[in-house]
């Protein structure tokens, strides 16, 4: 973990409630993809963890959704700003396991950390298919992104609007791939651990007070007993991951 | 003797900078941050006879220059603490550190520092008593002086280190507990725990916590905190620790000159890492600002 | 009856917002700046039997996300407020309006309430028991529930008036108080008046306050109160007045959903002088956003 | 009293420890010398009062001191930024009882709203001699600004660096003057107060919860009951004022 100061160089829309952040600074820290940001604004007490969506150099990629005040206040930042950040939070994606064809998984604003995993898995010599998931046509970002990497891409709409109507774990029945990879919002990821085949990783979402393993704020149960998600996580194996409700 | 120390029950403090519990947990990961041992010492997360999982998700909200917790005690239990957590500390911190410790009977409290005696690590036994009662109808321990004064007199009974009672700020008279805690034989008073809170979801319509309520700490508890200090320092005389709040050199200097001798760091810690270094780093030329030789001259200084 | 209506202790008002006592004077000082007759109702600054200067000054601190004030209810005196305030705001506001009340012993109390209750003017009478008791030993009215009873029975049978008690929340059970005041006869509760609390001034060594201590209040108390709102809320069947730190349409419906039938706003007039009126004006375009058809439909509607 | 956003023309030194921020926006409330303005910060809870040094327009001159975190943070303020301020506040001095030859007396930043007032003054066709008072030659400030006016300016500094060694009281006695406006620190107000012959206004600092008169925080006993500093004042006659301590 760092805790540096970044500068703004682009806030930019992608859609009508999410917007793409880029940052330069120290990123030495960022090391795996699914790793994660927390990020220090004026006036509110608690940090706000962002993934991160790409690194290139000193410059990090965030794609956030403007959900409340504190997101509502970055979209305000313009280029030239400063952010003051702690990098190189929670495990990231373990590569290792990927197989020769890997799957990737995201829904809504669990595609960007997918895309530097996808980056990597590819940069490794793996085939990737991404299975992106969305509400509507109008909120669909990022899919020309993933298939500029090389990746081939599955899109699904809840509507229909576009690509595959339906769910992402729609578009998953029948393919073929050596491993998984998954992030999004939490019943997305009960449906996937519940319906994928074989092994993978699902990335969670929690309340954090710290975001760097001091507070347990983020906790969670697992079959090989609690993990904080800002530490152990936010990267579980399907086989540990334990659901309580 | 450094400018900045102070003697907390008999132990000098290189300076009175005190990361609080719940907030540093067993102090490594901020090992991993910078030299822990520049701290006066640092007291553990809250730490109970059998492991605790704590409550359920969310357990954390936002609040207005503060945030609000409802952690709920996650700690390995006292065996665990005393087999891993004391062992792994050895490493990164030479200095003794203060035992946080919880409990939801007498019996409990008692048993969880009698464990903890025995270890040379331990400098100070730091006895929250704002957990709640199970055997007394869940009001806290922290709200009923008779109550507090029985957690007191059962753990002086089990240990010959110096215990620190740590006071609940949800009552209407703390200087009554301040002072049957003394009387009990405290060695020390440490205040404030967090001030019992709550926050609504509009989406939802539910509280943000999983737990409904949950304490409340931060800056802006930070002048109810400083008050209280205040008039617990006027009332008993073993050294009281001040926290709530704090996050600036200039407020630790605020918490001494309202009577602590030492001075806990919470919430801070948590949104910067590495505050209290910071803080110890700041104080001398703090302290040069407000013309300020040593800090334990000014322990108690300020006039109403 | 419009989205906003509710109905507090038999009388409808045209919204919940109602501008808390001691940050809206009588009235007219805000009359200047908009038509207060968009408010719900007003809570007068509060009124004692003699005239009071109130403390020595300085009585206003600052504190994050938050102010201090020991401004100790400096007031004409209920007899001047007949005679001069009554009659000036009668120009300005046509709405009943509601009397806060204060008194240093239970017979002052009645005494005020019984001149103010032949005032047409006068909607509501608003009971502060936070204020000290000068024949109990200097702690307030407002932390013994036996005293807080006392002093409801004594307005109770002088006035035909709804009486609603201001609660302290310096207190381990707010229940309890709210419970002894409902039992005692009380129309409905409002609370929190401020948390007590201190600030000192590390130039002077001193308080910054002239009165040693003062009363927290603004936005870093909110979570505070909206705990105790939801606790009152749901042990008492009388209407509840939400208070403390509220600051935008968002937080009316805060309070409201933990079940305030009305809310009050204090500090935040005092730096925003418009907001009463600019919380009204929002709070249609609010209620949309949550789905919320009328606010009277919300009231305790959160779940834990 | 209005309530206005105000633009930053300028924020520069005096001295060390002396700022000018000029500032542009709605004046029209701005009616007398020693009026206030009162402004919000950014993460500061309360408003933060300072005299109006002058008035051209729509720009407002405020000189201020730093001297703890809300001017400090004041200070850090550039061109083009925007400040919400309350405007038109306190009674300011009333001119009418001035006549031929006034003098007017300022001590440290008690020197701004005595600008204003001195131009006014003037531009009725009175002679006016200005008082002002320092502690020592480099915190010395505006003395020029009064001259170009056309006043007759008497320095005096505690340590004797510049001008006549000691209190503006020291430069007073002997003076011939019709009438007397004074802003200080109490201390030198009291000072002025017991040693100036015949009439006069004095304004007066408290610290202040609303500064427009609904909090009663800034009240003050005056012969005459009490006055709210903010609204009654902060001007007060030499006659009404009561000293308790
Ligand atoms: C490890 C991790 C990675 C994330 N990555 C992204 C990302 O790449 N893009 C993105 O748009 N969002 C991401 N989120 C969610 C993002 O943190 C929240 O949307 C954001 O904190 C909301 O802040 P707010 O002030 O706008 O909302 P508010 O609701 O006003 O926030 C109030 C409090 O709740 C917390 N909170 C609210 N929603 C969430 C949530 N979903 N998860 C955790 N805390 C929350 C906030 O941090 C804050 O403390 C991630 C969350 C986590 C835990
Ligand atoms: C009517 C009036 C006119 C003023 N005009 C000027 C002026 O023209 N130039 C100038 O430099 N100063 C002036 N002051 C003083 C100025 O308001 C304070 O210096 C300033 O508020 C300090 O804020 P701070 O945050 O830097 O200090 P802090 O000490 O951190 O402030 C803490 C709190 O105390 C209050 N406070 C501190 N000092 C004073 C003070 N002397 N008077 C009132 N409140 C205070 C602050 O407003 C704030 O609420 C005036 C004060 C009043 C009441
Ligand atoms: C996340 C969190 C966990 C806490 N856990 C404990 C605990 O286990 N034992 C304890 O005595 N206090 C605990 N506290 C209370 C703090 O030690 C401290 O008393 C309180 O937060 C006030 O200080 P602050 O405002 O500096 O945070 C916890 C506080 C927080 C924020
Ligand atoms: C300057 C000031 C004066 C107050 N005077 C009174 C009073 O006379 N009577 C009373 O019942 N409450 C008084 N209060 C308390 C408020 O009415 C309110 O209960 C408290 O400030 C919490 O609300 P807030 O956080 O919105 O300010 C006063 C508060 C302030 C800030
Ligand atoms: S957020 Fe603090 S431990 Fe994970
Ligand atoms: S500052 Fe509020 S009345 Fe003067």
């Amino acid at each position: 973990m760092k805790q540096c100061l970044f500068t703004v160089l682009e806030n930019t829309p992608l859609t009508e409630a999410v917007m793409r952040l880029r940052l330069q600074g120290d990123t030495s820290a960022v090391i795996r993809p699914g790793q994660f940001v927390n990020i220090k604004l004026e006036g509110r007490f608690l940090r706000r963890p962002i993934s991160v969506c790409d690194v290139e150099g000193d410059v990090l990629t965030l794609i956030y959704k403007v959900v409340g005040g504190g997101t509502e206040q970055l979209r305000t930042m313009t280029p030239g700003m400063r952010l003051d950040l702690l990098t190189g939070l929670g495990n990231g994606y373990d590569l290792s396991p990927a197989g020769d064809h890997p799957l990737v998984i995201g829904g809504g604003v669990g595609v960007p950390p997918m895309y530097w995993l996808t980056k990597e898995l590819l940069a490794s010599g793996r085939k990737v298919t991404a299975v992106l998931g969305f509400n509507t046509a109008n909120e669909v970002f990022y899919d020309d992104m993933f298939r500029a990497l090389g990746a081939e891409v599955i899109l699904t709409t809840a509507d229909g609007s576009r690509g595959v109507k339906g769910f992402v774990t729609d578009a998953m029945a029948g393919l073929g791939y050596s491993y998984f990879y998954a992030c999004g919002p939490e019943p997305m990821l009960k449906a996937v651990w519940r319906t994928a085949r074989g092994s993978g990783q699902l990335s969670f979402e929690k309340r954090m007070g710290c975001g760097f393993g001091a507070c347990m704020g983020c906790s969670c149960r697992t079959i090989t007993g609690s993990k904080r998600i800002c530490r152990e996580g936010p990267v579980l194996t399907k086989e540990e991951i334990r659901w309580d409700d | 003797m450094g400018r900045l120390s102070v003697n907390l029950c008999g132990v000098e403090l290189d300076n009175p900078v005190i990361p609080a519990s719940g907030t540093f947990g067993y102090g490594y990961e901020f090992a991993e941050l910078y030299d822990i041992n520049v701290l006066g010492t640092f007291s553990c997360k809250g730490t109970t006879l059998r492991p605790r999982f704590g409550n359920d998700t969310p357990r954390i909200a936002e609040a207005p220059a503060g945030m609000i917790n409802a952690v709920g005690l996650q700690n390995p239990g006292v065996d665990r603490v005393i087999a891993e957590e004391l062992p792994r500390l050895k490493s990164v911190f030479r200095k003794p550190m203060m035992a946080n410790v919880s409990g939801f009977s007498v019996e409990e409290y008692a048993a969880v520092c009698q464990k903890l005696d025995r270890e040379p690590q331990v400098g100070w036994l730091e006895v929250n008593i704002s957990c709640p009662n199970v055997h007394g109808g869940g009001m806290s321990f922290g709200t009923d002086p008779a109550q507090a004064a029985a957690v007191t007199r059962a753990v002086k009974a089990v240990t010959a280190k110096p215990v620190i009672m740590k006071l609940s700020p949800n009552v209407t008279d703390i200087v009554a507990v301040a002072k049957a805690c003394e009387e009990a034989g405290a060695d020390g008073i440490s205040l404030i725990n967090t001030l019992m809170a709550m926050r609504i979801d509009l989406k939802t319509r539910r509280s943000v916590l999983a737990n409904t309520t949950g304490g409340l700490s931060g800056p802006a508890v930070f002048p109810v905190a400083l008050r209280m200090v205040w008039q617990v320092a006027r009332a008993v005389s073993v050294p009281v620790i001040g926290l709530g709040g704090v996050s600036s050199a200039e407020d630790v200097i605020e918490m001494m000159l309202a009577g602590a001798t030492a001075v806990e760091i919470g919430a801070a810690n948590l949104v910067h890492p590495y505050i209290c270094r910071d803080i110890i780093a700041a104080l001398p030329e703090v302290m040069d600002r407000y013309g300020i030789n040593n800090l334990r001259d000014i322990i108690g200084g300020a006039n109403p």
